[in-house]
């Protein structure tokens, strides 16, 4: 579903990403690791077509990337550093936005279940700026799988859960895997990703040192990388 | 249940004596000017509303740095409600000069000093009114408010001088207008009382309006108990 | 066409958060007003000055008010980076760019209508006999100015530290609009022939067609990263 | 003054970012000449009315312009809160203030500097005697200017539609300030006896005395959450 | 070193803090828990300052919160949720313009000290807007004890931080509770705080339940009151 060939990003003198290839396929739930600056949230922005990679090509729920930009968006959902959610609407509002824009069915039922697996159907009517880092957070994640996406790219989704959340997310992607959705999704919890991942992608300066199912590296290799 | 105390009820009736009285004096007892014919009526409205303005925005300052010094939200509910009172009356200035101005002047609005100074009055009172409104945060609102009522207020006698002395073409003042301001007795007296008129009406406005909005503030307390 | 829907959407979304605030309209009509009062310190009262140069000064209120207005409208895309968001959406580019278009023409237009009376009052300007006209140059105006300032508040609002953008652009390349709205809307104050103000208004029907055919195409690159 | 470190840091940090990105002082002054060159062709070239109201025009650009150059400078404290970062400093808020105003006049100054040629070239004006009141004058109007511009815009930056709420709080108060530098400006370029000019300096005096009295006192009240 | 009688704070008609009443001495490690929502972030707003609580005061390094703000601001470091860096300035700019608003003395080999600590000093000539997440919340933590501040107020410190990071920010914690700096923190980490936290207090709906030491506890007592 995910396949990654040569990617590389700079920033101007910057070399954020070098030759970086993979492959996920369908129902695989990937954690990317890598040390603060490694390139993982370059990596997510380039399969989300956020940032065109400076070369390399990838492929995103069988369509390519560059060309095909319309439906890969269809079908991925995307959590990232920021909310991407409007201050000044409410939760419902929001997310009937996005909705609307992903032309979802029958989406006011949509809505309130997805308000109710995270918890928010009493805030739903309040404007999102009053909201709590947590809160905004997972209303974010809500809008991400609104439209029932094949792929879901999540830069570290946990930020700012309580563990009652956190719980209630991690059913929610395992049941999502069940059904056959691909997962790529960072995480600075090792032990997190390696519970839960079948198959684990470390970022080492902008390559990719390791890709490799939980069983097959050892805990402390991910954490020597990380520590230089 | 008392939604009306007595007392205001006895201003909203003392209000009402004194109103009547003042249309009657407006209406029947001053006589009709001689150039102008019936129009020239309007003066005994106008300059009272701009007088009351006056008094009102004057209120919105002193209730200001009553609310910084102290913090007590009731200053700064009184200057809310002084402001839109306010805002009203120099409203009411503003569409009582043109309804006068067609007949005489043969335009319903000239840039003299007068009336811009009004306009800027005008505007830099729903400035004040927006700064509340406008702040996502209700007490910082009450905060910026009251800021901006100072400053603003600062603004009424220079606005007012500055643009006296930058041009001017609206009557000159008849109260302390000294020698010739030529108005007759009855008309003076008229004016007087509609001044006197005016301020307790805008008075019970006042206390009236800002009766609500403590009775608003209670009620959302309650509504934060259940 | 199938992105009509999503279009809408965007629009209905700017709409409703206008609605929720008044931020644009409201703010825009006041400061309209108050660029006006500023403007007649310029000039002696009563002067002749004042009523030549009233289409000026009605002109420039509505650039000044538009621009801000447009930094506005593009502004609450940027507060949680919506958008990316946006972007991440399954819509065309020129969707977007459509809907940006049309919600910004729509409120400096209403605003522009409200506006324009209270200027007629002040400056006792006479528009009974060429109102159809002059309610044209306003639109085609308006248009001219929403198209480029949507492009560039879109560039201005993306890239960071060219934050400095939108009026730096919108104003000299939107001069051509201004003027040749001042001028249309002066010769027809001025009761002038109907032929001169004709070969403005032309002008600005071709600068209209030529900015939203360009900017149509180019908003693609601009609001990608 | 122990405060007196501070202050020039925190003006030494916006003048560094200044430098870097050169935006507030870029956009005023395209802003300014942008406007002066719209006046330009809302006169006829050459005529009367252009040499009366070159001082109004000059006023009125550089009123508009500070107004989005306060915007600007009030933006960069937010983009990251950086607002609570400086009030978590152990700080005078006066401090902040008097600092605040320095860079804002600062730069205010320097696109006046730089505009005020070329307006003596379009206008054709002769400044050649007067330019010490002059400048004067200039000096003592943006410092009004900024005085007000530095509360309303750190008022306008907590507010919803933060944009357009600086000028409409702005540009109603300091009526006074733009009235008293225009005829300043104009008896001075009219050639006027220097009585009559101090006269409307003394005002200008006065109103940035009081508001700078005034709003030093009230800036704890806005900063502060 | 802190002590808290009796706050409040209502947003409008919402109660975001309730008579929450509680004292630290000097030295201690505390960490703030309670479900997303709950008001940690509030609370800690109200602590640094930033925001004035409806009802109750507070005292902070031995001073009134109210009364004497800047002999507070002195002895406080600040983590909050934005970053309160200056995107346009590098790193090294931005420690060095917030030391000489502290007065810290011996400025520069401060901030190399820091940025050693926080393994920033490759990148001390960046603009912090090109830094990732983990590199912008490290030079925040970094901000936020240049002048050595006697009571540390972190929310949520280790949002954003790679497991490298995690242990150095933990050992620089340890190392300044041994210093005797007060330490109140938000986390969401129940292990995480029920390890290294003297004492616990959880905040439920606004309200103080639970202030006490981790022992005294027990993590199944917590979790429900984050559950609701
Ligand atoms: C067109 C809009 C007009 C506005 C905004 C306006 C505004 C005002 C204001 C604010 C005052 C009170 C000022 C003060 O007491 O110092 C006033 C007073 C007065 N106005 Fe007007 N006016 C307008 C038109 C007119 C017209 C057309 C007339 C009559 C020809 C007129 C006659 C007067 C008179 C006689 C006073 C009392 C002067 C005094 O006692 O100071 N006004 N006006
Ligand atoms: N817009 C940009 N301009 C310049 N450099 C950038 C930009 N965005 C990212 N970088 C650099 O690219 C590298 C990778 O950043 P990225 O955000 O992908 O890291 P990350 O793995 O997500 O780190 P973290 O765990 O801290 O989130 C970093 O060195 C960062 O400084
Ligand atoms: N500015 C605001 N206006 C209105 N409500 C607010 C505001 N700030 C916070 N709140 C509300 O106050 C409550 C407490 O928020 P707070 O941010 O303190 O929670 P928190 O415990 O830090 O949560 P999280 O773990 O998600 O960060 C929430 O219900 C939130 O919606
Ligand atoms: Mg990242
Ligand atoms: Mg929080």
């Amino acid at each position: 579903m995910i396949r990654a060939q040569k990617i590389g990003k700079s920033f101007g003198p910057l070399r954020a990403l070098s030759d970086v290839n993979f492959e996920i396929s369908q129902g695989e739930l990937i954690a990317l690791l890598g040390a603060n600056g490694a390139g993982k949230t370059t990596l997510i922005r380039i399969l989300a077509a956020l940032t065109r990679p400076s070369t390399g090509t990838a492929e995103v729920a069988g369509y390519e990337l560059n060309r095909e930009q319309q439906q890969v968006r269809k079908r991925i959902g995307v959590v990232s550093h920021q909310t991407l959610l409007y201050g000044e609407m409410s939760a419902q509002e929001n997310l009937y936005f996005y909705g609307r824009m992903f032309r979802v069915p029958d989406l006011q039922s949509r809505i309130d279940e997805l308000l109710g697996l995270m918890e928010l159907k009493k805030r739903r009517h309040d404007l999102v700026r009053t909201f709590s880092r947590g809160m905004q957070q997972r209303l974010s994640l809500a809008r991400a799988v609104l439209h029932q996406p094949n792929v879901l790219l999540l830069d570290e989704p946990f930020t700012g859960l309580d563990i009652h959340a956190e719980e209630l997310l991690t059913r929610f992607i395992e049941k999502a895997v069940a059904d056959q959705v691909t997962v790529l999704m960072t995480v600075h919890d090792l032990d997190y990703a390696r519970d839960h991942a079948q198959r684990l992608l470390v970022l080492h300066k902008g390559r990719l040192a390791i890709d490799a199912a939980a069983a097959q590296t050892t805990r402390a290799q991910i954490v020597e990388l990380i520590r230089e | 249940m008392n939604s009306i105390r007595s007392s205001h009820l006895v201003l909203i009736i003392l209000t009402f004596i004194v109103i009547e009285i003042a249309l009657y004096l407006s209406f029947l007892y001053a006589p009709t000017e001689s150039t102008m014919g019936d129009v020239q009526r309007i003066f005994y409205f106008h300059v009272p509303s701009a007088w009351a303005s006056f008094l009102a925005f004057f209120i919105v300052c002193a209730a200001s740095i009553a609310f910084l010094r102290t913090g007590k939200a009731h200053w700064d509910r009184l200057a809310a409600s002084s402001a839109e009172i306010g805002v009203l009356f120099i409203t009411i200035v503003l569409l009582t000069g043109p309804l006068w101005a067609k007949p005489v002047w043969n335009v319903y609005w000239t840039w003299d000093a007068r009336l811009t100074t009004s306009l800027v009055l005008w505007l830099i009172y729903i400035a004040y009114l927006m700064v509340r409104n406008y702040t996502t945060d209700p007490e910082r609102g009450a905060r910026f408010a009251a800021v901006f009522g100072i400053i603003g207020f600062i603004d009424v006698p220079i606005v007012y001088m500055s643009i006296r002395w930058w041009r001017t073409l609206h009557p000159a003042p008849v109260i302390a207008g000294g020698e010739g301001s030529g108005l007759a007795p009855e008309m003076f007296r008229t004016l007087m009382f509609n001044l006197f008129a005016f301020s307790i009406l805008f008075i019970t406005l006042l206390v009236l309006s800002y009766r609500i909005s403590t009775l608003e503030k209670q009620l959302q307390a309650l509504k934060h108990q259940s | 066409m199938n992105s009509l829907q999503q279009i809408y959407t965007i629009l209905h979304k700017d709409i409703l958060l206008e609605l929720r605030s008044k931020d644009i309209i409201t703010t825009m009509l006041i400061f309209s007003l108050t660029v006006v009062v500023i403007f007649n310190f310029v000039f002696e009262p009563g002067s002749e000055e004042m009523a030549t140069s009233a289409p000026g000064i009605l002109w420039v209120a509505f650039a000044f008010a538009s621009n801000l207005g447009l930094s506005r409208s593009f502004a609450r895309e940027q507060e949680n980076s919506n958008m990316q968001g946006l972007l991440l959406c399954p819509v065309d580019r020129s969707a977007v760019f459509t809907a940006k278009v049309a919600g910004n023409v729509l409120f400096i237009f209403l605003v522009e209508l409200i506006t324009l009376p209270v200027m007629v009052l002040f400056f006792d300007l006479h528009i009974g006999p060429v109102w159809l006209p002059l309610l044209g140059t306003l639109i085609l105006g308006t248009l001219g100015f929403a198209t480029v300032g949507t492009v560039f508040s879109a560039i201005s609002a993306n890239t960071r530290s060219r934050e400095v953008m939108l009026p730096i652009m919108l104003f000299p390349v939107t001069v051509p609009i201004i003027l040749a709205a001042i001028k249309s809307t002066s010769y027809l104050l001025a009761g002038r022939d109907m032929s001169q103000v004709w070969s403005w208004l032309r002008l600005l029907i071709a600068f209209d067609v030529i900015y939203f055919v360009v900017c149509f195409l180019l908003y693609e690159y601009v609001v990608e990263e």
